[in-house]
């Protein structure tokens, strides 16, 4: 695999240039085709009935009455899927309820109709017998070995005796020894840490629109942050081969993780199948919330010590991370990241993965992270506050760097965290005076970056245009990088590249737009298929000019005669070359697959002042600085709107985003009203510095940037609270209510 | 023979190494040496596992290759959002 | 459902006299939320937007009659209304987004009957009245006597708000609304706090309505923190009195939007930021 | 059920659709005309994607019957654009790249041109203020209010 080929230290045309992005008129006009925005003829409207209760055996679903209803095409329960492979076991069982609803808006039956008020009625004629169960929602009360248990014999051997059958595996992760290093720490900080559960939070609710055949060809269209994998969880679950199965992904309107499974995609493929029409579903907002990925709820204990100048000498954390009704929430990712930006001797983390009556968890930026590096970072601050110490210079004193063996095992290549803190120092924002009442709270955070399976094709047109076909959803200005990328390595014009988003049909296997890998990995295949393109061309200029293939070069969008020895020829650009591409062996194209391993990892730090009203708790966010390393920023424009954006997706989940559940396991606020994200009026500008640290993984030296901002805010954003409310926060959302209790019991105690 | 580094809960599976020995020039040799040396670990490698070398993670490439000096350590399968 | 669009009172009502399952639709920014989560399933909606007078807004004896059809967007552009309750302008301008603002009117906040509508303690502070019409005829009554309980209204069938009357600002009168919502818009409150006070020239208080939102099964006017501040200069002491007399009075209970501690201690935080502001207008100031 | 008969101006043609009582202004654009350039994020008038004007103000289409557009001028993004002209906030959010993913990006232009028809010079507090109820998930807002601003300064000077 041809990973090492770094280019030496280079400049750039187009990489680092903030060029439109190819997809905006669309995108501006409301030309642009998101999930809900297609029809078919004859198209029926599908819509989901879904568990009211948080935990319920489904003795009997009668769907007679709703099937002799004028107007309804098919109803679809779990017993239509039958069998399907273990791997998608738990995918099908969460798109419709099995044996037991498992959380309040389980999906358990679905109806396809003429119109959504025929649908509509329609689920209101199924009868299903609900035998209710007891239930658990949070995550310490599922772990005890009397709670409601939702799996039964499904524990991993990595799980001692003495928890409930929820916790489904154990992890641990670190070196050294904590008892020792703890005993050389001048001051030891143990405390417990809260998060509660957030969702992404995407404006798009999820849509897609199935048709299926008697033949068994299928076409589906949907947003997804993974048409591929849409296609092989679908044929999978209905027993189709992959190749059977066309996916298209739509614009895609926000996922963060979210939209990194399916949900309603595989039931809408049957429903068109028993049908057989097109089925289009679209989920309301509520269902949303409901029903699709939020993020796990946590309780953190972590336990670290500091000598007084400032060095730790051991860092602890048991993290404890519901995921919902089927396993797999990020426990681990939080155990192997959380001390991950420190050099640290001594250091363990142990993970706990809980199910729970909840929608199950999906990965959400960054996922399981954010709440480790709260709960760390919130110590560490602890710590040096206490000495009086510096927190940048602190964090600057324990940082990883080049050799620093990470707490999850490997040794650190050339990393960027230092540059992040030595800039947080350096910034006008560190030193800005602070008035009554405020705060200012530092924290860093670590993600690890993807790479993974991926294809991008690159056509040379004949009239000497270049089209670039990838297979990862745009969700962020990708198509930009992507032209950047192919232009800069062509050597011509940014508006002579155009990029598309291929269907399941153009291209090979493509990893889901996740873990920060599509400016990384599509970059890397994008620029090894024009490197290839580029190949073929000097091959053509070569034929035409009699001489052999190396003896061409291509510089600055042309081909030419690599030395003196080749003899003297005038440059033939990628115009002309195009022109007689048929005169000397057909089309120009270049292509390059490659399962993209090799990732750099990434670190930020992040620099908030907040003023709380010591009155009624309320915090208001007055400054906000990111920096951030980001290998190389193809298009600043759209690394800065990351980092932005991740931080005020952590701002809402430091202050007020949550998951609310009644005692009767009912989400109360399934809703934008009451899940609360952060309205524009809430905010200050959110700066950003962008450190440049090249990943030696890719030949521009790219790093992912899109996961790592959303790590860092929540202990900032606390450590900010807890200065400026005089009183130390551990649980999250920092809600007026939660601070004004803190302040007030500080004061009666 | 190759140094391999697996996290905490697995030394259980490795009579409480947390570094084992194993002879292997790629990634498959690797983790088919692991599961032959050690079966108490197959189910966390069916489970799918990541592979740090020289600090670099790789997830399915069976061939990459892993010399003797390589740093190497078994990682929880990394997933993304 | 059948939507109808009658272009009189007369018309209107008997619609909604003839009909079981009838709803009047005003700014629908309700109505529409309703329908869309399935927890109403009218047979009938009844706009009355057509209906002559109902967007628009008339001064009589000294104050100003709303028709019950005027947005809060259309009350914060007329300058004669701003100027003499603003605090009135400004509730009725928090309730949702500016896209809402365009159509949510004080009518349909009051008849939505919930406790925490933004507008309503800041008519009940302003001793508002409501002209309601029916098949009886007409009646005014206060916006106070409105509410029922959390949902429900004291109107009776076929009957509707037709306009909302605010009396003439008192000289040297002041009012202020103030809530408390954890971002800082698109929430409900989780306590609302409507003041309207007079001042002599002296400064002292010579009459005053404060009432409370959110803090019980309706919004309440609180009379005990009225007598606190009466006959007295609005300061420090006055105003912890206003205040304690507010929490004492507020019984809330706990939901997602707030504990009852919390919305205790914010009922008597807002009632002294309002009054505050309040008498800052009294005194012919802007606030 | 019989379907209501609607006589209507949407971006400045004369339009006629038949619609059901219960459809909102946003379905019958949607599923009725075709202009899917109004989004549905809630359908309860908490995130501004589906934004459009009546009769000049600014309103959430999900919020508003079909019915209720009788006789009224309804305008949507479909309409911001002039020929191949783009409207200058158009133009601004791709040049200050204002928006990602942009699924609220028509509610938000729409909301942003209704605001600067209105005041021409907005603050920075009222531009945030006046675009609360347009929410989004992607950029912090940051590069929004600033192309917002930017396109007031540009047309303030052009003016």
């Amino acid at each position: 695999m041809a990973l090492d080929h770094s280019d030496k230290p280079r400049t750039f045309k187009v990489v680092g240039t903030r060029p439109p992005r190819p997809d905006g008129i669309d995108k501006v006009t409301g030309r642009a085709r998101f999930g809900a925005d297609i029809v078919a003829p004859g198209m029926l409207t599908g819509r989901v009935l879904r568990s009211p209760h948080a935990h319920a055996r489904i003795v009997k679903i009668d769907t007679s009455k709703a099937r002799a209803l004028p107007g309804v095409k098919a109803v679809v329960t779990r017993a239509d899927f039958g069998a399907v492979p273990e791997d998608v076991a738990d995918v099908i069982d969460n798109c419709m309820a099995g044996d037991k609803a498992l959380y309040d808006g389980h999906a358990v039956a679905a109806v396809a109709a003429s119109s959504a008020a025929v649908a509509r009625k329609a689920l209101r004629l199924i009868d299903v017998d609900y035998e209710v169960l007891p239930h658990v929602t949070d995550v310490d009360a599922a772990m005890k070995p009397d709670a409601p248990v939702l799996h039964a014999g499904r524990q991993e051997e990595t799980v001692p005796e003495g928890y409930s059958q929820n916790v489904m595996s154990r992890v641990e992760f670190g070196h050294g020894d904590i008892d020792k290093g703890l005993a050389e720490a001048d001051r030891v900080v143990e405390r417990t840490y809260r998060t509660g559960a957030t969702h992404q939070g995407y404006i798009e609710p999820h849509a897609c629109l199935a048709t299926m055949g008697p033949d068994g060809q299928a076409d589906l269209w949907c947003c997804t942050q993974g048409h591929y994998m849409v296609r092989n969880t679908c044929a999978a679950i209905l027993g189709m081969e992959q190749g059977q199965l066309r996916v298209t992904a739509s614009e895609i309107g926000g996922g963060f993780g979210g939209k990194t499974v399916v949900f309603l995609e595989p039931v809408a493929l049957m429903l068109s199948k028993l049908a057989g029409r097109p089925v289009k579903m679209v989920m309301s907002r509520s269902e949303v919330l409901r029903a699709t990925g939020p993020t796990s709820s946590t309780s953190i204990d972590v336990k670290i010590g500091m000598t007084k100048d400032g060095r730790i000498t051991a860092g602890f954390a048991q993290l404890r991370y519901q995921g919902g009704a089927y396993p797999g929430s990020p426990v681990d990712m939080g155990s192997m990241s959380a001390f991950a930006p420190y050099d640290l001797e001594n250091v363990k983390t142990v993970g706990f993965d809980v199910v729970t009556n909840r929608p199950k968890a999906a990965a959400y930026r960054a996922p399981g992270a954010p709440m480790a590096a709260f709960a760390v970072e919130s110590a560490i601050d602890e710590l040096a506050k206490g000495f009086d110490l510096d927190p940048l210079e602190v964090r600057l004193k324990n940082a990883a760097r080049e050799g620093t063996v990470a707490s999850y095992g490997p040794t650190f290549p050339a990393i960027g965290l230092e540059a992040t803190l030595e800039a947080a120092k350096a910034h006008p924002h560190w030193t800005a005076p602070l008035g009554e009442n405020q705060g200012r709270g530092v924290a860093c955070g670590f993600w690890f970056n993807f790479g993974g399976d991926t294809c991008v094709t690159l056509n040379v047109t004949p009239d000497g245009t270049v089209t670039v076909s990838e297979g990862n959803p745009d969700i962020g200005g990708s198509r930009a990088s992507m032209t950047m990328m192919a232009a800069e390595e062509l050597g011509i014009p940014y508006d002579r590249v155009r990029t598309i988003i291929a269907d399941t049909g153009a291209l090979g296997q493509n990893e889901v737009t996740d873990g920060s890998r599509v400016t990384f990995a599509v970059g890397l295949a994008t620029i090894e298929a024009a490197r290839n393109a580029k190949r073929e061309m000097c091959k053509r200029a070569a034929m035409i000019w009699g001489i052999d293939e190396e003896a061409v070069e291509w510089v600055d969008g042309a081909a030419r005669p690599a030395g003196p020895n080749a003899g003297k020829h005038d440059p033939m650009t990628l115009k002309e070359i195009a022109a007689i591409a048929s005169n000397t062996g057909g089309p120009i194209a270049g292509h390059y697959e490659v399962n993209a391993e090799g990732a750099g990892v990434s670190f930020g730090t992040h620099m908030v002042d907040v003023e709380v009203d010591p009155d009624t708790g309320a915090t208001k966010i007055l400054r906000y600085t990111v920096f951030q390393d980001a290998g190389k920023a193809v298009h600043p424009a759209y690394v800065e709107g990351q980092f932005q954006g991740g931080a005020v997706q952590g701002i809402g989940w430091a202050l007020n985003e949550e998951y609310i559940y009644g005692e009767d396991g009912i989400l109360q606020n399934a809703g934008f009203l009451d899940y609360r994200i952060p309205v524009a009026s809430d905010l200050p500008m959110i700066d950003t510095v962008i450190l440049e640290i090249a990943n030696p993984g890719h030949p521009y030296g790219v790093r992912g940037v899109g996961e790592t901002p959303i790590v860092p805010p929540l202990a900032a954003i606390a450590n900010a609270v807890s200065e400026a409310a005089g009183v130390r926060m551990t649980d999250l959302p920092m809600s007026p209510p939660r601070v004004l209790a803190a302040i007030q019991g500080q004061k009666g105690g | 023979m190759v140094k391999v580094r697996v996290w905490g809960s697995l030394a259980e599976f490795t009579e409480g190494q947390t570094e084992v020995e194993i002879k292997a020039t790629t990634l498959r040799e690797l983790l088919d040496g692991l599961a032959g040396e050690y079966p108490g670990l197959r189910p966390q490698l069916e489970r799918g596992i990541s592979v740090a070398i020289d600090g670099r993670v790789y997830n399915d490439s069976w061939f990459t290759p892993i010399s003797e000096e390589s740093e190497v350590v078994l990682l929880r399968r990394l997933k993304g959002g | 459902m059948r939507y109808e669009a009658p272009q009189s009172v007369e018309a209107a009502v008997d619609l909604l006299a003839g009909a079981e399952g009838a709803f009047v639709l005003a700014g629908g920014t309700d109505l529409l939320v309703k329908l869309r989560s399935e927890m109403l399933e009218p047979d009938l909606v009844v706009d009355i937007k057509r209906i002559a007078g109902m967007k628009e807004i008339t001064p009589e004896d000294g104050g100003w009659r709303i028709g019950a059809a005027v947005s809060g967007a259309e009350m914060g552009e007329h300058a004669g209304l701003v100027a003499d309750w603003p605090g009135v302008v400004e509730a009725a301008g928090l309730i949702g987004s500016t896209q809402v603002q365009g159509r949510a009117t004080l009518a349909g906040n009051l008849c939505n009957a919930s406790p925490a509508a933004d507008s309503v303690p800041a008519m009940v502070a302003a001793n508002a009245t409501v002209r309601i019409v029916g098949p009886q005829g007409t009646r005014d009554i206060a916006v106070i006597d409105v509410p029922e309980s959390p949902g429900k209204t004291t109107l009776a069938p076929g009957e509707f708000i037709a306009s909302v009357f605010l009396p003439a600002k008192p000289k040297q009168g002041g009012d202020a609304y103030l809530r408390f919502i954890p971002r800082t818009e698109m929430d409900i409150a989780v306590v609302g706090c409507g003041v309207s006070l007079v001042l002599d020239s002296a400064g002292k208080v010579t009459s005053a309505r404060v009432s409370l939102g959110a803090v019980g099964p309706k919004v309440m006017l609180v009379e005990a923190a009225a007598e606190a501040i009466l006959g007295r200069a609005l300061d420090d002491s006055a105003l912890e009195d206003l205040a304690a007399a507010c929490s004492a009075a507020a019984s809330p209970i706990e939901d997602k939007r707030g504990t009852v501690d919390f919305r205790r201690h914010v009922a008597g935080v807002l009632a002294r930021r309002a009054a505050e502001i309040a008498a800052t207008r009294a005194k012919g100031e802007t606030a | 059920m019989s379907q209501i008969h609607v006589t209507t101006s949407i971006n400045g043609d004369a339009t006629e659709f038949l619609c059901e009582a219960e459809d909102t202004l946003l379905d019958v654009l949607r599923d009725r005309l075709g202009m899917t350039g109004s989004k549905e994020g809630c359908g309860t008038g908490d995130c501004g994607a589906c934004s459009v004007t009546v009769d000049g103000r600014l309103v959430c289409s999900c919020l508003m019957l079909g019915a209720e557009a009788e006789g009224r001028e309804v305008t949507t993004i479909e309409g911001m654009a002039t020929g191949d002209r783009l409207h200058p906030l158009q133009e601004k959010f791709i040049e200050m790249a204002a928006l990602q993913c942009g699924i609220c990006t028509p509610g938000i232009l729409v909301a942003a041109k209704s605001l600067l028809e209105k005041n021409p010079d907005p603050s920075e507090e009222e531009v945030r203020y006046w675009l609360a109820g347009n929410l989004c998930r992607c950029t912090g807002y940051d590069k929004i209010i600033r192309a917002v601003m930017d396109t007031a300064a540009d047309l303030r000077r052009a003016s």
